[in-house]
């Protein structure tokens, strides 16, 4: 329904803009800015959302976590503070949510200490209200904020129980039922880190997934991800850049577990208005260059 | 007396702190740190100069009844309110009415104006992005392909994110480099030009 | 007794080694989560101390070699710590604890603060003596201390000379072209549109009986960018006054409010027109971004200048500016350094000065040969850089060694 | 007439909007004291009233936009010089000049400063004053001359090695990456981004893209032969960037936009 009235709407007009534009006449400029509006204002109301097609770098993501054995281990590393968690934080979430209904082991930890927050908060109102029976130290666990920045990962690498002799909450590792098989990252099945600044993505390839040829994946937040598209595909198995990565990957998740389809996906939502209004510019940008090769077309006649 | 201390004052800085960067000793740091703390001090006094000028300003622009006087009121007004709020009494800067004001009137207006930004790229877009020559066409192309990257594009979406990330990365490296080479090869020569005394229109006339 | 002493030490080395290891507060470990504690790792050897260079004189250089467990084996180490006194045979309790470094690191640069109060505060010419620490999981073993040094003060920092020696090139050649051109060389620079473009637009406004607005961007008086704009607003003055024009300048901050008044004073005095100076031309409007960017637009809506110039530091109210001035109709002359803003001055002015061509507007503007001497400097410098770069690209690709980087990573003699 | 008229009767409707959702708004807040109710209630209408009025700067310049303007600039230069006294005046140079003033302002004085150092710039900045008074005026350049001599001398030597050593030093890439020699080069061509090709096409681009954009900015030549070719690729280098960017900008922008018009159908009108 509002799909089809934003569509009307949008497309009508695009269409007599670019009638107006072929006869000759110049568009106001008010008429651009009432569609930008519009457009935005429309997408937001009626929740539009589009069909987010995950491209290959956020595909094999998914796919590695999709087809790993259950109860394979893997590490998700919150390194972000609050100005990047609007970006980053779906992305985080979305990874628990298919981390753990693939019934895999989650160990969570951070580089950031403003990372420790933001993960008590997916704790408290992804994991827990979602997944009921994930029990702590057998399905997930929390390691917290250890400071050393990539020096931590140069310890764990050989050495979990070396850097955290306990885990967040103050348990021995030891006594922690998933811990009984792991040594350091190298018994890991993935790495996951979530971040857009240092250390990020690219610290957890340097001192972790290279040297301990254990894959590994990432979330970025714009900004950074072109700096990070060279260690794919054989660095890391994926990327997730920005919101429009993650909400890529949130589609896949409807897609393939379509129980998640009336949870909160923040990127996915985000990205209604993002792509309508960049239609809308892109739409502008053909028919000013309509108006233009009209114009000179004309100009070339007389 | 009028030009020449001015522009000894001038070289006489200009080449102590220039000089001061080589130096690490303790007393050059300290020099340093003095340098900048007087040019904040002095910030200060110019402040009583920055409210001069709104006062001025307003004050002529209600005395002559010019156009939109009640406006030079209104600003006036809520610059005097905002001063009188912010005084101890009121608990500085962290008075209640304070922060209401700022909260509640500052910020949603500092977020829409910015929020103006997402209107007028859009108008930018339309009127600039023309195919006229080469280099233009190859501005346009290069936007294009990076707003492409928001859209679904099936199966076009990997190719054109790959080219994108690619342009954020070595092309703009390239320039980035290229402008920064020049930015710094021409901030030496404007402050050179500013020590040396070859410019001096700031340092008024006679 | 006996055992809940031992008890107690245990938890203490525990939570101590737990907070020199995460450095964040308080994350007690219940007494069942006690690790036994393994042999500690062998200590670090050959503790080296020296005054560390290039300081204010309050730093210390420390160096060891790793300790035989690092990076491997059961009792390998986590870190190193580094420890500080001022007697080699302190007791433990005066040993104060400067730093860590994780493993593999073989030194330490311990940079204390100057200044007597701080607590991290490392007094100059007085003994120091150093102790390191190989650090195992709740265990550590210390190398014999090492000392005594003194911190000294340093008159030259090393690490600049290259910047030192670009200086004296820059200088030499500006003087040698300022000299050619006092003797009458003919200076040759290519023509700028941009900059040709400002005499257009003042001759334009007088046409139309409009003001010229002139925006010195967000930036400081510190900023080098807002200085070159100063020299630029200049002689843009006193073409104005020439012209007999009338121009805006709205300023965001009160100093650089007052040098502009200055500048557009002497602009309109060089003229021969000292009396059209208006003081309320340039004037004072709030020191933040956004604030004053909604005033300028509405002096741009509300007075239509012939022309906006835009020239100095700006962040995002770049386009902002631009398209409101395109809304007003006036010619749009912009520059700035920002690279992150050149795209939007591009796509909404007239002509935008790219980077260094707003340094050099004013000497273009002016034509005097002083100032045509250090743009002939800064080309011969840019020479420079383009030759040695093929030449030692192709050095490179020749010898196929990596010899290129070695004169800028610091110190090569 | 009739568009005073028209205006008369716009600013009636706004009034009236305002007042029902000031009305509105104090109804259905969620604090148990009705004066905080019908106060947040005026601020969130308040706050509408600015965002719109604002927006309408869009359509064109009208009384609602130079109100919120004028607004906005007052309370920016009061919250400034609120701000720059009890940050510089009272954190900065209160502890150092004066015991009494220190105690005053419960801010700790600082014994063991430099008190008569600080006197200096006090002097600069009474002699900067001097501009208020016609006769001596032209004392105010010292401070000036102060302040620019010593930003010239900052930025003469500072910015040399972020802006041009290191960028220079930095562009010293090498230009066959791992080069096993042709044929091995073309049988691994590739356009994965991670690939030898990629990286060797990279580097060429960033090793002349750097040339060719100094070439650009050189100003003793004119832009004609092999001079007009380099250039020439130097200013498309510097198009594709400036597109780029452009074009990748254009997401943060409409985020910010995003929020403003939730702020409105969301916080005010409840509709989402």
């Amino acid at each position: 329904m509002g799909l089809i009235i934003s569509a009307v709407v949008i497309g009508g007009g695009l269409l007599w803009m670019l009638y107006l534009s072929i006869k000759g006449q110049d568009v106001d400029r008010r008429i651009v800015y009432l569609f930008v509006g519009a457009t935005v204002a429309l997408a937001i109301i009626f929740r539009l959302e589009f069909g987010e097609v995950a491209t290959p770098i956020v595909k094999s993501v998914f796919d590695k976590i999709e087809n790993l054995p259950a109860g394979s281990k893997i590490v998700l590393s919150y390194d972000f503070d609050p100005a990047m968690a609007p970006e980053v934080n779906p992305m985080a979430n979305a990874f628990i949510r298919h981390i753990l209904e693939k019934k895999h082991r989650l160990y969570f930890m951070s580089l950031w200490a403003t990372g420790q927050s933001l993960l008590s908060v997916s704790l408290n109102d992804v994991l827990k209200p979602e997944f009921p029976d994930a029990k702590y130290g057998v399905d997930y666990c929390n390691l917290g904020y250890k400071a050393g920045n990539e020096g931590v990962l140069n310890v764990v690498i050989t050495n979990f129980r070396k850097m955290f002799p306990s885990d967040a909450n103050g348990n021995s590792l030891d006594s922690l039922p998933m811990f009984k098989d792991v040594e350091s990252l190298k018994d890991m099945d993935l790495l996951i880190s979530v971040g857009g600044g240092k250390p990020g993505v690219k610290e957890w390839v340097l001192f972790a997934g290279d040297p301990g040829k254990v894959a590994t994946a990432g979330g970025s937040a714009a900004v950074s991800t072109p700096l990070l598209y060279p260690y794919w595909p054989r660095q890391l198995i994926g990327l997730l850049g920005g919101t429009k990565g993650a909400a890529e990957y949130e589609a896949e998740l409807i897609k393939t577990h379509p129980r998640f389809k009336d949870k909160s996906m923040p990127a996915l939502r985000m990205m209604g208005p993002q792509t309508m209004a960049h239609v809308v510019i892109i739409a502008f940008i053909v028919i000013g260059n309509v108006a233009y090769f009209r114009s000179r077309k004309k100009g070339g006649q007389s | 007396m009028k030009r020449q201390i001015p522009l000894v004052l001038v070289f006489v800085f200009g080449v102590l702190l220039a000089i001061q960067y080589f130096v690490p000793s303790e007393a050059s740091q300290r020099g340093y740190e003095f340098v900048l703390d007087w040019i904040t001090i002095i910030g200060i006094f110019a402040m009583v100069l920055g409210i001069w000028s709104q006062i001025h300003v307003g004050y002529n622009k209600i005395k002559h009844r010019s156009e939109d006087w009640q406006y030079s009121v209104v600003t006036l007004v809520s610059m005097f309110a905002m001063m009188f709020f912010g005084l101890s009494f009121f608990g500085g800067l962290h008075g209640t009415i304070f922060r209401l004001i700022y909260n509640n009137v500052f910020i949603p207006i500092q977020a829409t104006i910015f929020s103006l930004l997402a209107f007028y790229i859009a108008s930018a877009s339309y009127r600039a992005f023309r195919a006229r020559s080469a280099v233009s066409t190859v501005l346009l192309v290069a936007a294009l392909l990076l707003m492409l990257r928001v859209i679904p594009t099936g199966p076009l979406a990997d190719p054109i994110n790959k080219i994108g990330n690619w342009m954020l990365l070595v092309p703009n490296l390239a320039a980035k480099r290229a402008i920064l080479i020049g930015v710094g090869l021409g901030g030496v020569a404007t402050a050179l030009k500013i020590v040396l005394g070859i410019e001096r229109s700031y340092l008024g006339k006679d | 007794m006996k055992y809940i002493i031992l008890l107690f030490l245990t938890c203490l080395t525990l939570c101590l080694s737990q907070a020199i290891l995460a450095q964040t507060a308080s994350l007690d470990p219940p007494a069942e989560a006690a690790l036994v504690p393994s042999e500690p790792p062998a200590p670090p050897s050959n503790v080296r101390v020296s005054d560390l260079p290039n300081d204010d004189g309050h730093g210390i250089q420390v160096k060891w070699n790793l300790s035989p467990d690092d990076g491997a084996g059961a009792k390998s180490v986590i870190s190193y710590d580094i420890y500080r006194a001022d007697t080699p045979d302190a007791p433990d309790s005066l040993w104060k604890k400067v730093g860590t470094a994780v493993l593999g690191i073989k030194s330490y640069a311990d940079k204390g603060e100057r200044d007597a109060g701080s607590r991290d505060y490392l007094p100059k010419h007085t003994n120091l003596y150093y102790r390191v620490y190989a650090v195992g999981a709740g265990v550590r073993s210390a190398a014999a201390a090492a000392g005594p040094v003194q911190a000294t003060d340093d008159w030259f920092n090393d690490m600049k000379v290259p910047e030192l020696v670009f200086c004296v090139v820059f200088l030499i050649l500006t003087v040698r072209f300022i000299n050619m051109a006092k003797k009458g060389a003919d200076l040759y620079v290519r023509p700028l549109a941009g900059i040709e473009a400002i005499d257009e637009a003042i001759g334009r406004a007088t046409e139309m009986g409009k003001p010229i607005l002139y925006v010195l961007g967000i930036g400081t008086a510190g900023d080098i960018a807002t200085i070159a704009s100063f020299t630029v607003l200049g002689r843009v003055a006193r073409k104005v006054a020439e012209y007999q024009t009338s121009m805006i300048v709205p300023c965001i901050d009160p100093v650089v409010m007052t040098i502009a008044q200055e500048t557009v004073k002497t602009g309109y005095a060089d003229a021969g027109r000292p009396d059209a100076y208006k003081e309320d031309s340039v004037y004072y409007v709030t020191s933040q971004q956004f604030p004053y960017v909604a005033a300028v637009n509405g002096t741009i809506l509300r007075e239509k200048p012939a022309t906006n110039i835009y020239l100095g530091y700006f962040a995002a109210e770049s386009l902002l500016l631009a398209e409101t001035g395109v809304l007003a109709g006036s010619i749009q002359i912009a520059g700035t350094d920002q690279v992150s803003q050149l795209p939007f001055f591009v796509v909404a002015c007239d002509y935008t000065l790219l980077g260094e061509e707003l340094y050099a507007a004013s000497a273009y503007l002016g034509r005097e040969p002083l100032l045509l001497g250090t743009l002939k400097a800064q080309d011969y410098l840019k020479a420079i850089v383009l030759v040695c770069m093929i030449a030692l690209l192709a050095l490179r690709v020749i010898t196929g060694a990596d010899v290129i980087r070695k004169p800028f990573d610091m110190p090569w003699w | 007439m009739t568009s005073k008229m028209a205006m008369r009767i716009l600013t009636a409707i706004v009034a009236l909007i305002f007042l029902v959702s000031w009305i509105t708004k104090s109804g259905s807040g969620m604090s148990d004291s009705s004066f905080t109710n019908v106060r947040d209630g005026f601020l969130i209408t308040f706050a509408v009233f600015l965002t719109l009025s604002i927006f309408s700067f869009l359509y064109r310049d009208n009384p609602f936009y130079k109100f919120a303007e004028s607004l906005y600039v007052g309370i920016s230069a009061g919250y400034w010089m609120c701000y720059g006294f009890w940050s510089t005046v009272v954190g900065n140079f209160v502890p150092r000049a004066s015991r009494s003033l220190s105690e005053f302002f419960h801010v700790p004085y600082q014994e063991h400063a430099d008190h008569i150092l600080i006197y200096i710039p006090i002097i600069f900045g009474l002699i900067l004053l001097t501009r208020l008074l016609p006769k001596i005026g032209w004392l105010s350049r010292w401070s000036l001359a102060f302040i620019i001599g010593a930003t010239a001398g900052l930025n003469l030597t500072r910015y040399l090695r972020s802006d041009f050593i290191s960028q220079v030093s930095n562009s010293f890439i090498p230009l066959f990456v791992d080069w096993k020699g042709v044929g091995s080069f073309i049988s691994h061509i590739s356009l994965a981004a991670d690939g030898q090709f990629i990286a060797i096409l990279s580097n060429w681009v960033i090793f002349v893209g750097v040339m060719c954009g100094l070439v650009y900015f050189f100003f003793s030549k004119e832009h004609k032969g092999a001079f007009g070719v380099a250039s020439r690729i130097g200013i498309w280098i510097l198009m594709i960037t400036f597109g780029a960017s452009f074009g990748y900008t254009v997401m943060g922008r409409i985020s910010l936009l995003v929020g403003r018009i939730t702020f409105l159908f969301g916080d005010w009108l409840k509709i989402l």
